[in-house]
């Protein structure tokens, strides 16, 4: 069994103490604490290699590129990818989606189709909202009332024009694990293109990205304990062979004369610049230190945690919360509200003439900031899933999200400070 | 003021918000929204000779925000239009008179904002 | 005066041995070294501060806004920007020029023209070859035999036609030092907007954008003591405010709805997803200290190591250097070569049928590997400026680029080993 | 052979490079670049019945990519295509018999790769 408790001594900032209390981090899906590994590994990057990679014959430049490509063949071996050269090394989810949506694009035409579901961050929207101008309809698959994907709506909303299928593997709202292998089955035998935003299932259960064939896989390494600014996009290989590259620049062509350009071989074609090592061998450190303690087990971990949150939330009055009840297909992310405030609308205002919310409903901000007194971090807010919020009929939710390092205790102590929350607003 | 009673005004402005509703004939309209939480409030104000005779608001967000949007409709109605422009966010967070953080602070002042927009753009009935 | 002996304590890479021997490191062209300061700042931010920003409203969420915008208030100030909301946070130059290019490049027409200069890096190009898909076309002003500017030709490829003008500030193979406030008068008095690739000039001397008067400004942190991943697109607010988002998704948004967005305020509408805030505020560490040196110390320093290298050239023979001999408009950057190596033309070597290459000259990659056995690292290859290489009708040159921990001690290091290396190669 | 001693002959092949020039009908061309440095190899190749019975090259680069390229056609000549397009990167690097980094091991690799590649594209006239 994994032990938090021994795995919160590797994390520095848990040592700090905001207003004589203990830091209760319960915003994983937003960003995750760092080990002290990751942080050694890019230090130590720093101190003792680095230079730049990929063009230097003196010994600096040779070690930081043999960090660089090492780098790059543990983290895709960690998702399940064969081949080192499928994966491109990227700023986060966001530049992947970003890279995809729009070298794929450049052959899509008018009247082509995308197809996305209600449960999509918008990272995993707007890009594909871009090829709007070029006559590209982009589609969303329902979701169920239970926060899972409607299958049927999914199965009736693709079609010959639909190029291609993106699909985020677990909701960061919902929670809800999607089946990618699936989705991925009824993509392929369309003739569809298969992509997966792989943000919130990398860093918490074990990922094959070979097994769930998928054509593209996005993801972060900030939320998997690696640092900010680097992030991963998995690439079937003759797939990114054969797609325009994304950013033009160095590294990335194989000439360049006045007239125009030829590009260098796969994944350097699509990384332009000047990389960010020192993050790519931080985020191998991150990807060590989840081995060893073991994806499965992390899995297991957050089950529990998520199992019990389930059990606990009928203590708090009037709490709801969103999301498949079955934790087979739920992640550690847990979004609730106290009451209901549904979104603001002029003119059913004006028609009403008042405020209809109840006097019990406690708007998410207040929910968070009040147990924000409590040293406790959640989210409140839209979780960038504005169209899922529309769905839910609510302005915001409150969102707790589990990681490796949070226990059962942390969850009593969650709900006990939501109580209390609740007690001092409704005073 | 102290900082608890500050905030229990605060409190009961957001459970009995006052001037709540729509300005028949407003002179002045607008809504605004905080992207990053989707904090909403829609302002309307009848303006006659530079003075702010009339205002009032709707809205939907957190105590603070809506809170604030009542305390402003209070604070400016019947005030010369310039003067009510005029208003920093200094000296409304201080009239609040509750120390809140950087990101409450920003809902704190959506409807001083909106207000501010509205007034230097000039008269106009679209309130959507 | 700025004391280089103590600046090297404070870069813990300096303590580094390699096969015995001390680390003379002359690639700062590519990459520099970073002080403790900046590796500690992003040491402290990880283990005292991380959590995402923007969003959040506990207090590890404020504080780290709170760093993220203080980064870029600071790093504005640094280059002359009045206004924080000017600086966009991007990867590097090369993210940065792209942005630029893609962003502006929405508004062309076929027929409009774009001007560079024969001196442009690879970054500098490629975004802009992009756009030829469009009909756009993309000028070359050329360089003189000296390796500066030809204003002649500047002026007689600019027209009507030019929507664009982007020209680089420092050469990077060069060390040419354009006079960009004057070439940005000339562009704006034909009407088109101006782009200063400020890569090689940020690092090494005062920068002033409101007195260059550009539209948008490039750089990377990486190439000024800054981490790798971080970089910064000035521009100015006017037309950042009416230009079309580059990578959509969270956080650039204003509201998403399943049929489009609305997006963000500048600089938030150009930074998709989580942001790389610890780099930022590594950068922010490393201009703190660039400041507190003196950037016009650090612009004297380099002024005295490249007088000294172009005095001592002269006793190796066989040498070549490329770039202008005045030290006043030339920065820290060093190429040469050792005899002539033309580039390879099939056609051409057919004719002659044989190797025509001078027995005494040696390859720059020789070059550079031969003195690498010495601990000097020195860069050879084309530099990410092929249609340079080609104007100077080599296949690629050796280069010695400088910075403020340099000294003229290793200045006569360089020489020396280079000296050697002609002879071990020779005998 | 001691590494000091090939090292000797490596510079030996760069300063006289062995079948250097055009094969007349050839049956198989490549020119092979690397876009880090710029290296340049173009290798011609008759083959008939399975052997290689000429091939030479044209270059230019770094003492290693040429010396490599020398040595490689002397070392295929005569040999059957599939014997030559078998040689692996490890077996051609210990025939060099010089300890090279990583990246002049690129170098030293270029005209491997490039006779490697042009075997496994078939014959072809395109020596462009
Ligand atoms: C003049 C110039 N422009 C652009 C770049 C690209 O910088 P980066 O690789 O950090 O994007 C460089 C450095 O390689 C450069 O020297
Ligand atoms: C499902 C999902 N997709 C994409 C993203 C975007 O990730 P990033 O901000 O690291 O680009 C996130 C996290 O914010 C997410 O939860």
């Amino acid at each position: 069994m994994l032990d938090p408790i021994r795995i919160r001594n590797d994390f520095p900032i848990f040592r700090r103490m905001i207003d004589g209390k203990e830091i209760i981090y319960l915003d994983n899906a937003a960003t995750t604490q760092k080990p002290y590994q990751v942080v050694e590994a890019i230090k130590d990057y720093y101190e003792n290699f680095n230079s730049n990679v990929h063009r230097g014959i003196y010994r600096l430049s040779e070690e930081s590129t043999d960090m660089y490509e090492r780098a790059r063949k543990n983290i895709s071996e960690f998702i399940g990818s064969r081949d080192p050269r499928s994966l491109v090394f990227v700023r986060n989810t966001t530049e992947a989606l970003n890279l995809v949506a729009s070298s794929l694009g450049k052959s899509l035409a008018s009247g082509d189709e995308i197809l996305l579901t209600e449960m999509e961050h918008h990272s995993n929207i707007v890009p594909w909202q871009f090829l709007k101008d070029k006559g590209v309809k982009v589609q969303f698959a329902r979701i169920n009332e239970n926060g899972t994907l409607s299958i049927e709506d999914f199965k009736s909303k693709i079609n010959q024009k639909t190029k291609i299928v993106s699909v985020t593997h677990v909701s960061n709202v919902l929670g809800t694990i999607n089946d990618v292998k699936e989705l991925g089955k009824i993509a392929h035998e369309n003739g569809s293109l298969y992509v997966v935003d792989g943000a919130q299932s990398v860093p918490h259960m074990p990922i094959d990205v070979t097994d769930i064939d998928c054509d593209f896989f996005a993801f972060s390494g900030h939320k998997m304990l690696g640092p900010m600014g680097i992030g991963g996009l998995y690439g079937k290989i003759d797939l990114l062979e054969n797609m325009p590259p994304y950013m033009g620049g160095g590294d990335m062509i194989s000439s360049v004369t006045k007239e125009g350009a030829t590009w260098n071989s796969v994944p350097h074609k699509f990384e332009a610049g000047t990389p960010n090592v020192a993050d790519a061998v931080g985020l191998s450190a991150a990807v060590d230190y989840l081995r060893k303690i073991g994806m499965d087990e992390i899995r297991k971990h957050e089950m529990d945690l998520i199992l019990y949150a389930l059990q606990e939330e009928h203590y708090i009055e009037g709490l709801r919360s969103f999301g498949p009840k079955s934790i087979h297909i739920r992640a550690g992310v847990y979004s609730f509200n106290i009451g209901d405030i549904p979104a603001f609308n002029l003119e059913k205002e004006m028609e009403q003439s008042g405020v209809k919310i109840s006097r019990d409903a406690i708007h998410p901000h207040d929910v968070a900031s009040l147990i924000n007194g409590e040293g406790i971090s959640i989210r409140s807010g839209h979780h960038c899933a504005m169209p899922l919020m529309d769905k839910l009929n609510v302005q915001a939710t409150a969102r707790a999200s589990f990681y490796l390092y949070n226990t059962r205790e942390e969850v009593d102590k969650f709900f006990i400070g939501l109580n209390d929350a609740i007690m001092r607003f409704r005073q | 003021m102290s900082e608890d009673l500050a905030y229990e005004v605060l409190m009961d402005h957001y459970r009995n918000p006052h001037n709540y509703g729509s300005v028949k004939d407003f002179t002045h309209g607008i809504t605004e929204y905080n992207p990053i939480c989707g904090d909403t409030v829609h302002i309307e104000m009848h303006i006659s000779n530079g003075i702010i005779d009339e205002i009032k608001f709707m809205g939907r967000g957190c105590s603070i925000s809506q809170a604030s949007a009542s305390i402003l409709t209070e604070t400016v109605k019947g005030m010369p239009a310039a003067e009510a422009a005029a208003i920093t966010d200094q000296d409304y967070l201080l009239k609040l008179g509750v120390s809140l953080g950087p990101a409450r602070e920003k809902c704190a002042l959506l409807s001083l904002n909106a207000m501010r927009k509205s007034l230097s753009a000039g008269g106009s009935s679209d309130g959507q």
